[in-house]
């Protein structure tokens, strides 16, 4: 049984905070590669190039430049804006995204992962519930009907695909019997196939819900271009800009995390033992496969209404999900 | 125990960075003049508490205060906020003339609070000693049993009244829409 | 607590005058997994529910699917057991009870795979299946059609799951459900009043006999301390001392609720009305569900009539024996086609349970058998003459028989071996049941059978006769229905013609033996009466009525005859209009149990309101006024309103300053809540 | 850490919800503080469990029914307050006095 609740001693404060350190520096790290991805693949979806020169070859610096551009650009504060909540706002989406990487795990040794909570997997749905919040106050905050507009639109969008989201994970925390993120992986490590092969029904409805939490198309009505400007971020320039830029992309990653924890095994894979250092190879390969098929869909199905976004919530991700879970449940007992 | 000792203890300040802000949110919360800004504060105030969960090893009670209020319950509220009012900078007008007699009666009730924890102190055993609980994180099968085995009736009794507020909230917040425009809302 | 004990049950026999019990193994995969065949229609039911309306066929095709899985499976298994006898019985205790009568009961699900749940899983899905199809075509275009499969799977999965209960509470839960999903289905159309009133008639004269059930399975579980079938069986078979005391009362109060489901005088009243139901549920309630759950109840508590309840049989027989003799004559007068074979299943039912009722276990589930080939047979035939002339009644039809070639020749084909010619399914099995009374020493009411035998032939020759031969009558051209509905109709009459030669006395195939042996594989031997060898008097008697029956009704509906003269030879003076109107039964429910709660209860609560009640208030009036005169004069006027004046004035003036307290504002009413809570808890620790 | 100092903490918060009930015009500020004041008791509860650390956790599956039961309020407040400033264009409790005498 684990806990935040011994912390006790210097070293234990040490090894987290190097590690939160880590995972911090983790984010626009990510951010860049998810974000540099994004841009390749959708330029050769589109039988374009993409970004070509920056960095010499393959424009690989393209990112690194629009990050210096950023920074340098002035912060600029709409006068009628509420100024704490504006600025707020990004820190807290940030807060959000980083607080959900801690409990990723990439190897079965305690260096593998920040923290492994006996609730794990309940406190990554939790924090991730808190970037919610900083939308809604960047939505309101910013004075402008389009922001408004998207930040209503967003927490509409967000507590609809939380319940899906939470409830698609119930069927693998049944059958694995823990909430622990490390324990999933080693029970189904233990059993040597993912949980993907019998919750494939969990694993559909989480992607879901995980691409209209990250209100990536075809969920993105909270910032659709056409219809809102920018949505919630209309009026965000510089390193705020920045922020809710990189936590776009590294979401993707730790939600994709997440479901490969959940889902595809973690670090597991047939024949390769998971104490060496290739199992965090094994987490990011996994990821990819994840990432790649969002950024996929996203350049490839157009956008939903927003009723249609709610009716697919309601009406479809809930009672299916909930039917899944007592599928589980009544197998777990009887199988 | 003197006050020196207690704070000799470093999980005390833990405690007080967590409840010292705390009571500045909470005061906030009621004394803000902007209503967005006083849930705002109502966040800070929670996730305090939640902090506080975690040092009092409850940490699933932690995380579901995170999960139900931070990230749906105050989302409602701002989402409510905004549906019906949402004017930004200050409003005159958040608190009424009652704050005197309403700043007496809560004080009244700290008073009478107060003075029962100090009458109260000396009459139990162990009250002024260390936490026993502390230290340890309680298994989180430990309220899944107590849920289903012995709180299963008052389990069953809370999921009715969730549904009994998900019918309720629907039927009172929906709007009654005029013959016409429910033909409307049918061909669409 | 779910605790799940679920070991196939290792051959336990107990010698039950028998001293060869033979071995039986535990059946492997298809045994073990034979819950799924008791799960997949309840599936089919809730895919067709949620998903029915968008698919092609409107949820059909998981019906007819869901039935097809389960005749593969209930064929192999049917196959295993020929082979050598499989018994199996798994039960998952899923909550404890309590305390009953001394010893703890606990709630169990399970099944149990043996030869009478073989037999009748296979007959419930292949007649099951069969008129799934045949629906499919049937109900092309009609109302409400997913609902109509969703209530069918219900239907037939309920019948499932009290067939496969290895103890009494889950074949109440599978008994109820076969009762819901046949009032779904009567009442398919309850747009017309008399639809819905038939289903709740069917409901309700179950429920008169569920009460029946519920008692005997409570009496004989609190007796036994258990509920289960295998330790019923056992304890019958060991003349256990538990049971002796009870076994008379419980036997008869399953009989009761075999009476209501199996349609047995004189709760019979709701089978015929059930008619209200679409055809295919008809064909499904009479051939393979519903009514032959009774039978199976009698069947599976067979040890406890065989060896304690005999008494209790001496009750059973006759019951059934009118059923069988006395309600096969309604068919007689009946004038639509559904209700004479409605009748006649009746008529049936009384042969089955006087069978079993008599000791012939074998018998009664081999009439059971065969019987459910034909009956399905020859409702589905109906059903596509009905689908063809659009009217129920006989008197709309006359000379289909070139217009509906398959119609004709199946329904022809039901006709025989219903009424028992050799060599049909139902001759072979009709002359087991004459056989078991005779050997038993019913002679009377084996001639009372042999009689009824006659009767059956001559209604179902009138029911063709006026059906298929002479001139049509009806409007419109009726032509033959389609392949979907035909094609049932063909599969049904091969085994309504082979069924019979599985069990000739005396006669086993080989290896796979036969209809006696494969029911023989249960949890202790039957040791019923079966014949040896074909008792040729009997049949001829029984083949002898049955071909007189046919005579005399090809005699009197002969094709030249236009039906209404026929029918008005027939109307002998008494006999006629006491057929027609049933009997007068459901007059006699309706002025023996309705009226007295309507008539003479009313008049008697109005005689007592007029005469007692008012007497009384009358008096307390009179008395009263005269108080009030007194008090008025005396008492009111010169001493009481002076004091009521001073309190309404202070009452008055009070109010005026206390409504200033009810502002209407919210705050107050809580600032007043907490200054109240504070008061009262400083209150009580002052106290304490 | 002892038990007074939580419940201390509780006292505090506790009045201060009565302060907000008491004294706020807007309703949903009003929820607020019965938000607050649910709040602190789930912290005495937990700390209540702490102390007596029951091997059942019964005061941790109390608070977790107070969030519970406080989200269903919330709903259902939520949706009156939309509903009367749809008909009266108002948010206010102290505009609210349909009822008075």
């Amino acid at each position: 049984m684990t806990g935040l609740v011994p912390m006790t001693g210097l070293v234990f404060w040490a090894e987290l905070g190097i590690k939160m350190a880590v995972a911090a520096a983790a984010v626009p790290a990510i951010g860049m590669v998810i974000g540099y991805a994004e841009m390749k693949l959708s330029a050769h979806m589109q039988s374009r190039v993409g970004p070509y020169f920056a960095g010499g070859r393959y424009g690989w610096a393209q990112l690194i430049a629009d990050g210096v551009k950023f920074i340098q650009k002035e912060d600029i504060i709409p006068a009628e804006a509420d100024r704490p909540v504006f600025k707020w706002a990004p820190a807290l989406v940030m807060l959000g995204t980083m607080a959900l990487l801690v409990v990723i795990p990439l190897h079965p040794s305690r260096y593998g992962m920040v923290r492994d909570l006996d609730v794990g997997i309940f406190y990554a749905l939790a924090v991730s519930s808190v970037s919610t919040i900083g939308v809604l106050m960047a939505g309101w905050s910013s004075a402008n009907k389009y922001s408004m507009i998207g930040g209503l639109r967003a927490a509409g969008q967000l507590i609809a695909y939380e319940l899906p989201l939470v409830l698609a994970t119930v069927g693998v925390v049944i059958q694995a019997g823990t909430m622990s993120m490390q324990g999933i992986v080693q029970a189904q490590v233990a059993q040597s196939w993912p949980f993907m092969l019998t919750q494939f029904v969990g694993l559909a409805i989480f992607m879901t819900a995980a691409l209209a939490e990250l209100t990536r198309l075809p969920f993105d009505m909270p910032i659709a271009e056409s219809e809102l400007v920018m949505g919630y971020v209309t009026e965000y320039s510089g390193f705020r800009f920045l922020f809710f830029f990189l936590a776009e992309f590294a979401n993707m990653f730790s939600m994709s995390a997440i479901a490969v924890t959940l889902f595809l095994g973690g670090y597991g894979f047939w024949g390769i033992p998971t104490d060496t250092l290739l199992s965090p190879l094994i987490v990011f390969a996994k990821v990819g496969i994840l990432v790649f098929i969002m950024i996929w869909l996203r350049w490839t199905l157009p956008r939903f209404r927003e009723d249609q976004l709610q009716t697919l919530a309601w009406k479809w991700l809930i009672p299916i999900s909930i039917v899944n879970i007592i599928v589980t449940a009544v197998l777990k007992v009887v199988v | 125990m003197t006050f020196s000792d207690w704070l000799a203890e470093p999980v005390n300040w833990a405690f007080l960075a967590l409840a010292l802000p705390m009571t500045v949110a909470a005061v906030r919360v009621v004394t803000s003049r902007n209503v967005v800004h006083a849930a705002l504060f109502l966040v800070l105030t929670l996730a305090a508490s939640a902090g506080l969960f975690i040092l009092l090893s409850a940490e699933f009670v932690a995380w579901v205060l995170v999960l139900v209020y931070i990230g749906a319950v105050i989302v409602l509220f701002l989402f409510g906020i905004m549906i019906t009012r949402a004017p930004i900078g200050r409003e005159t007008d958040l608190s009424h003339a009652g704050r005197w007699p309403a700043a007496l009666a809560s004080l009244a009730v700290l008073a009478l609070t107060l003075w029962l924890i100090t009458a109260v102190s000396g009459q139990v055993e162990g009250f002024d000693g260390p936490l026993p609980a502390v230290g340890v994180a309680t298994d989180s099968a430990i309220l899944g049993e107590g849920f289903i085995m012995r709180y299963l009736i008052p389990f069953e009794a809370v999921g009715f009244i969730l549904l009994a507020a998900l019918i309720g909230g629907i039927t009172l917040a929906r709007k009654d829409l005029t013959p016409a425009e429910e033909e409307e809302a049918e061909r669409v | 607590m779910v605790t799940a004990s679920a070991a196939a049950a290792a051959p336990l026999f107990l010698a039950a005058g028998e001293e060869h019990a033979p071995e039986l193994a535990a059946g492997g995969f298809f045994a073990g997994g034979a819950w799924i065949m008791l799960v997949l229609p309840f599936a089919a039911f809730l895919g067709i529910v949620l998903f029915g309306k968008r698919m092609r066929k409107q949820g059909a095709e998981l019906a007819v699917g869901a039935m097809g899985v389960n005749l593969l499976w209930a064929s192999v298994l049917f196959v295993q057991n020929m082979l050598g006898g499989i018994h199996r019985e798994v039960n998952l205790t899923i909550a404890d009870i309590g305390r009953l009568g001394g010893v703890d009961l606990s709630f169990e699900l399970g099944f149990v795979v043996d030869g009478l749940s073989i037999m009748m899983y296979w007959v419930v899905a292949f007649v099951g299946f069969l008129v799934f199809v045949y629906a499919v075509g049937y109900m092309e275009g009609d109302v409400r059609v997913p609902w109509f499969f969703a209530s069918l799977s219900l239907f037939a999965g309920s019948m499932l799951v009290l067939v496969g209960a290895p103890n009494l509470i889950q074949l109440i839960i599978g008994w109820e459900g076969v009762g819901l999903a046949s009032y779904l289905l009567i009442g398919h159309y309850w747009e017309q009043k008399e639809n819905s009133d038939a289903a709740v008639k069917a409901f309700l004269t179950n429920k008169v006999a569920d009460v029946g059930l519920i008692l005997g399975a409570i009496l004989i579980g609190v007796s036994l301390g258990g509920f289960r079938f295998s330790d019923l069986s056992r304890a019958a078979a060991e003349h256990s001392h538990a049971l002796e005391g009870v076994a008379f009362a419980g036997g008869l109060l399953l009989f009761l609720g075999a009476m209501g489901k199996s349609a047995q005088f004189p709760l019979h009243v709701w089978l015929p009305d059930a008619m209200a139901g679409p055809t295919p549920v008809s064909a499904l309630m009479h051939a393979a569900t519903m009514v032959t759950a009774g039978i199976y109840l009698m069947a599976r508590t067979f040890p406890l009539y065989q060896n304690l309840a005999a008494e209790a049989r001496q009750w059973m027989i006759p019951i059934a024996v009118i059923t069988l003799f006395v309600l096969g004559f309604l068919a007689l007068t009946a004038n639509d086609l559904k209700q004479v074979l409605a009748y006649s299943t009746v008529s049936q039912l009384g042969y089955m349970m006087a069978a079993v009722a008599a000791g012939g276990y074998t018998a009664g589930l081999f009439h059971l058998f065969t019987h459910a080939f034909f009956k399905a047979l020859l409702f589905l035939g109906a059903g596509s003459v009905i689908h063809a002339v659009h009217s129920n009644n006989m008197s709309d039809m006359g000379g289909l028989r070139r217009k509906m070639p398959v119609t004709f020749w199946t329904f022809v084909v039901g006709s025989l071996a219903l009424a028992g010619v050799i060599p049909l399914a139902g001759f072979w099995s009709k002359d087991e049941i004459l056989a078991t009374l005779s050997h038993e020493g019913y002679t009377a009411f084996m001639w009372v059978a042999v009689a009824g035998a006659f009767v059956t032939a001559f209604y179902m020759t009138r029911a063709v006769a006026l059906t298929f031969f002479g001139t049509y009558k009806g409007h419109g051209h009726p032509h033959e229905s389609p392949r979907m509905m035909t094609g049932p109709l063909v599969a049904l009459a091969v085994p309504t013609v082979i069924a019979g030669f599985f069990n000739i006395p005396g006669v086993s195939w080989g290896p796979i033996g036969n209809f006696t042996e494969w029911v023989g594989a249960r949890v202790v031997t039957m040791g019923d009466y079966h014949p040896s060898a074909i008792e040729w008097d009997l049949a001829a008697y029984g083949l002898a009525a049955a071909l007189a029956g046919i005579a005399l009704g090809w005699w009197l509906f002969s094709p030249e005859a236009e039906t209404q003269a026929a029918r008005d030879r027939l109307e002998i003076p008494v006999l006629y209009p006491l057929l027609r109107r049933k009997y007068y039964i459901d007059h006699l429910y309706m002025h023996g149990v309705v009226n007295p709660i309507k008539g003479p209860l009313a008049r008697g609560v109005d005689w007592v309101n007029g005469h007692v009640i008012d007497a009384a208030v009358n008096g307390v009036g009179l008395l009263t006024a005269w108080l009030g005169r007194l008090v008025y004069g005396r008492l009111d006027q010169q001493g009481i309103d002076l004091v009521l004046n001073a309190a309404a004035g202070g009452a008055g003036g009070a109010g005026g300053r206390l409504r200033l307290l009810q502002s209407g504002k919210v705050q107050q009413y809580a600032g007043g809540f907490v200054v109240g809570a504070l008061v009262l808890v400083a209150v009580l620790v002052i106290v304490t | 850490m002892i038990l007074t100092q939580f419940l201390v903490l509780g006292a505090v918060l506790f009045s201060l919800g009565i302060y907000g009930l008491l004294s706020r015009r807007n309703a949903v500020t009003v929820l607020l503080a019965v938000e607050l004041m649910l709040a602190a008791v789930n912290i005495n509860l937990v700390a209540f469990e702490a102390f007596w650390n029951t091997p059942a956790a019964h005061g941790q599956i109390f608070a977790i029914f107070v969030i519970t039961i406080a989200a269903a309020e919330v709903g259902i407040g939520l949706a009156i307050i939309l509903l009367v400033f749809r008909n009266r264009a108002s948010g206010n409790v102290d505009e609210l006095d349909l009822l008075k005498w």
